[in-house]
């Protein structure tokens, strides 16, 4: 079966890849699997500066989830562009580069350079990142500022920008549209929910920030749904992620809307999650009468808009 | 030597202190895990609770029969659902992971091998491979109070042992450092426990060869999300990852 | 030990309540003790009229959490006043009444006679139903609305006002400080957030009403967080919920700044479980060393701020 | 007859067709349960994953021995991880809940029991309840395929039954609905199964005595959170609550 997806910019062999931040440059997971096989691979992200981020402790487990708050720990723009790059060009897979920033010119200034790199296929604009305060979270938030944040790194880039969406936000289908308006190619939705933990003698914060990102299977109902809202609302593909670790929840996110779909924090429990899933993929979408990815896509709701004409 | 991912089988599990469990579990992959220091991460049932791997450090390794010891305290819900399972149970386990103690020493040489609470575990399957090489061990354990004492004896054959308890129940009064005196001047020394214990040593054995085994809250434990990161002397940005180029480091490579 | 609370028109022997839409009107867990038992009730949400709600299945199951979208069924105004209020009055517990409606003037409506019942303590103005299109979600993520609707509501009411604040915000501190300037008594959080889930065969939502309410223990460290940046930017107390299962989820919540604690899902999972919790509660006290309520409540970012003071 | 919720002991469990299993569950708590219809409220395992507890028709109960049995289908996360259970597994259980099946007949009256799929297994212990008062039974019983039938030879014993499959492949092919001529007119007939085999039988029966039991997505299954309701003909915000005033109607009662 053809599991292969085309995207702006991004010629998948399969729909399925690593969320980023949850596979640092690939040389970890390199061990586990050749990355040849992934569909794409979202590294982690990059700012202008190498960040050391955080303190530590930086994760916490809650119930079906977990909270992180690395704090964009990275090795910096030269070092991403010299050494990380070059190293993942010796496998056949499309990079789609992580960026973040402080400014709009951190922005601007890591999209001009990376997107020139032969590696990168595509960048992710991360104006959601709840762990630092600069974290683009308030791009992430308000319409205007995604916009304005959007055409400048588009104007900036070599190769299509997807905006990854946040989902600490009253209206996802307002920062959606107006990113599209923007020049964004594509969406990649959601980042983490803003969420705490505290130890259970002192009551004090576990992590080191106080408040971290709440990732895994606990998040998957507000993912779905709001991939479920913006693949309705606009016409540039959709990415899915959130507490993806099986091969229904890959079902699950593209009936809801997406084109494709990216694993975080299973790859933890997990390290060989990516590839079986793109291995169970073609037998799942035999299992639901489907004989390519695009079958069911979005079908969550193109059923019910049927219904609805048929009943007219 | 390569990390895999395997099910292995619960063959005994015993409560040898207070909420303090020695398990052993039995699979190829247990011919992987020769290096003292290293540490397995455990998915301890199925599903999404809970939801990460746990790291816990090697206690014992037996090649012959494929079978590894852990000890582990029984504290939130992931070491309590692993302390509940019966024999016979199936474990996830991810492993060896990390960088373990070099056993590497001259016949002869001198070893102390210094363990806090939950830090003791891996120092025994140290102190045995440095027998197996002829140096002379002697350990240190610390433990809150008698009740949380284990591996005494088994510390015992293999070298001169010394227990402590803050309560002064069982061994001598006080921290492991108050002991350290005993043991003039080893070669090498090694120490595995909370960090208040290895700071100290740091301070206590600074003309030492010092090695420590450090712990932190983990994500994927082979690198790649950075939780487990601490700092390095040499830049403010520099770091090293506890789970890949740790747990083990030099005294001084990082920043405790 | 002393587990009492008093909050403004509120007496409680303890600080464990039932949350509004998980006990009805209180009649069925008065089968399984006394409501005399309890801290207080949030009873049902009450609108004007008489309400079927949404259609089935209403709820779905998510990996430690649940969706509903029940839709604010509820007899309306006049047989909440005259049938279930008179019938609690036997039970010597305060009475929180939830109320809802399409327009201000539904709210006001509402307010005005349900607090001339004798047998209510406070309302608590749900601005947060995600569940219904008129459920008042607007109003709780725009600060401008929350704060005139509540001042209505306040102005209308006999009683003191608790309002009820959606997690789906980019700022929940902002709507929490808009309505305590409106006159906003408290404040009550979370509501739930808004998820779906698909059916695995046809790709459709499971809901009847598409999306839902997310609730249980998948939630808690979204609400942990939000009680926690309230609690420190408003005078007024807090009511903490969102998956409180354990006593030491109690603890939780009060630790990130609660006076007091709601209790939803988990009514379903165990009918007994407010009964137990307030049993349980004196000694999980105890334990951490706290003898009233008050000795850890808002420790999480009290002891932070302490150490920040002795930094500097 | 107060509803309570009890830790029953597992003491058997069978897979007794494709997916089907048969579990047995024996505690005090079952002397409460003495009315065919009813439910059980299931809580599978510990913790949050499955969350909520799962709606279980009483299928058998011995009141001597103070066991009950359950037929469920495996489908979903919950019962799967009760057919998972071993016996000797504790299970959280409240009940019993609901308004069962009147069971009250005349001696010699003629009853028509009607069960399709997992809808079957409140009719056996109902079955076993009109038997005992006189009433001479009857049953149709529908399935998918020969694979997914179950209890055709117990419900023999009580009275004449006809097994229907959707495909032929064992009994008569086709409906409950197709093998309802051979029934006469019953004195009374009652069914459980999924919503289009009822609607059916709505029709096809509209002149008998038709009871009818509801199956529906549940919260509390104690009548507090409303999710399961239908409506009824009154008026538009008329309803009732499958969990406490059903899952037993009479045919009309409700809208199906
Ligand atoms: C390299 C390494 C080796 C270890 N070896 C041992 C050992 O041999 N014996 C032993 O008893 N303990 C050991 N620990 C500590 C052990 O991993 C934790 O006690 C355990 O993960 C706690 O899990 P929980 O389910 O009991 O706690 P929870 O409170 O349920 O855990 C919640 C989360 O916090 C993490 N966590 C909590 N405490 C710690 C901690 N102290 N260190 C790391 N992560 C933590 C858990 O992994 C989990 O992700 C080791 C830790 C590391 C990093
Ligand atoms: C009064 C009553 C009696 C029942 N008796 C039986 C019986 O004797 N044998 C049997 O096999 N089944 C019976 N069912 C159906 C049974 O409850 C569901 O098949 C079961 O809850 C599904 O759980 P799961 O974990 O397999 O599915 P999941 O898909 O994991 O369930 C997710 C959620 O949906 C609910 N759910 C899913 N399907 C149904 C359904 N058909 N009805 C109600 N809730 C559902 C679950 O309770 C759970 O909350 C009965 C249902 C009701 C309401
Ligand atoms: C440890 C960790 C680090 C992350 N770092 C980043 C990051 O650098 N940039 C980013 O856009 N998202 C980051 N994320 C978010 C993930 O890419 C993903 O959006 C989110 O975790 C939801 O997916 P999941 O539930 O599959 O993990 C991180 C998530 C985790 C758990
Ligand atoms: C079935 C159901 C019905 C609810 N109905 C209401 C309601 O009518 N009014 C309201 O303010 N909140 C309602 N809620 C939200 C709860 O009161 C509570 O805020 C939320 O469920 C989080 O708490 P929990 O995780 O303990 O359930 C409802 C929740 C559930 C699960
Ligand atoms: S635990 Fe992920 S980098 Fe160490
Ligand atoms: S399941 Fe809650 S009212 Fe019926």
């Amino acid at each position: 079966m053809d599991i292969s997806v085309s995207l702006p910019g991004l010629e998948l062999k399969n729909p399925i890849m690593p969320a980023s931040g949850c596979f640092g440059f690939g040389k970890e997971y390199s061990r586990f699997y050749s990355l040849s096989e992934l569909g794409a691979i979202m590294i982690k992200a990059t700012t202008p500066e190498a960040r050391f981020g955080n303190e530590t402790p930086r994760v916490a487990e809650t119930a079906s989830g977990m909270l992180n708050a690395i704090g964009l720990q990275n090795p910096g723009l030269d070092k991403v562009f010299n050494e990380e790059l070059p190293w993942l060009s010796q496998y056949d897979v499309p990079i789609i580069a992580n960026i973040a920033g402080k400014t709009e010119e951190d922005y601007v200034e890591v999209a001009k350079k990376l997107s020139t790199s032969p590696h990168v296929d595509a960048l992710e604009l991360n104006i959601s990142c709840p762990n630092v305060k600069e974290g683009g979270i308030a791009f992430g938030t308000v319409p205007e500022l995604a916009a304005s944040l959007t055409s400048a790194v588009v104007k900036a880039s070599n190769v299509p920008v997807y905006v990854k969406l946040s989902p600490n936000t009253a209206d996802v289908v307002a920062v959606a549209k107006a990113v599209e308006n923007a020049g964004a190619a594509g969406l990649t939705l959601i980042n983490t929910l803003l969420g705490m933990r505290l130890d259970e003698k002192s009551g004090r914060p576990v992590l080191a920030n106080h408040t971290g990102g709440l990732s895994g299977p606990a998040i998957k109902p507000v993912a779905l749904r709001m991939v479920y809202e913006v693949s309705q609302a606009v016409s540039i593909p959709v990415i899915g992620m959130g507490g993806i670790e099986t091969v229904q929840d890959v079902i699950d996110f593209i009936s809801a809307g997406a084109s494709a779909v990216a694993i975080g924090t299973a790859n933890f429990v997990n390290p060989f999650v990516c590839p079986e899933l793109i291995a169970a993929l073609p037998e799942a979408l035999t299992q639901v009468g489907a004989e390519r990815i695009e079958d069911i896509q979005g079908r969550s709701w193109k059923s019910l808009a049927e219904a609805r004409h048929h009943r007219t | 030597m390569s990390i895999q991912k395997q099910l292995l089988t619960l063959v005994q599990q015993n409560e040898i202190a207070a909420n303090v469990y020695e398990a052993v579990l039995e699979g190829e992959l247990v011919s992987q895990m020769t290096s003292p220091g290293q540490f397995i991460h455990v998915k301890v049932q199925e599903g999404s609770v809970p939801l990460l791997r746990r790291p816990i450090s090697l206690c014992d390794v037996d090649l012959a029969s494929q079978r590894l010891t852990i000890i582990y305290r029984a504290q939130g819900a992931g070491t309590k659902a692993l302390a509940a399972l019966q024999p016979g149970a199936k474990v996830d386990v991810l492993g060896p992971l990390g960088q373990g103690f070099d056993p590497e020493m001259k016949s002869n040489a001198s070893a102390l091998l210094i363990g806090g609470g939950v830090g003791v575990p891996p120092m025994y399957y140290l102190s045995k491979e440095l027998t197996k090489r002829g140096v002379k061990v002697s350990h240190i354990l610390g433990f809150d109070s008698a009740r949380s004492v284990f591996y005494e004896e088994a510390f015992a054959t293999l070298g001169p042992t010394t227990v402590t308890t803050v309560d002064g129940s069982r061994g001598q009064k006080g921290f492991v450092t108050d002991a350290l005196s005993h043991y003039g001047k080893p070669d090498r020394v090694y120490a595995c426990g909370p960090l208040p214990m290895l700071r100290a040593l740091e301070v206590a054995c600074q003309d030492d060869e010092l090695y420590v085994s450090l712990e932190e809250r983990m994500g994927c434990g082979v690198g790649a999300c950075l939780a487990c990161v601490c700092r390095t002397n040499e830049s403010d940005t520099a770091y090293k990852k506890i789970c890949t180029d740790g747990p083990v480091f030099r005294a001084g490579e990082v920043v405790l």
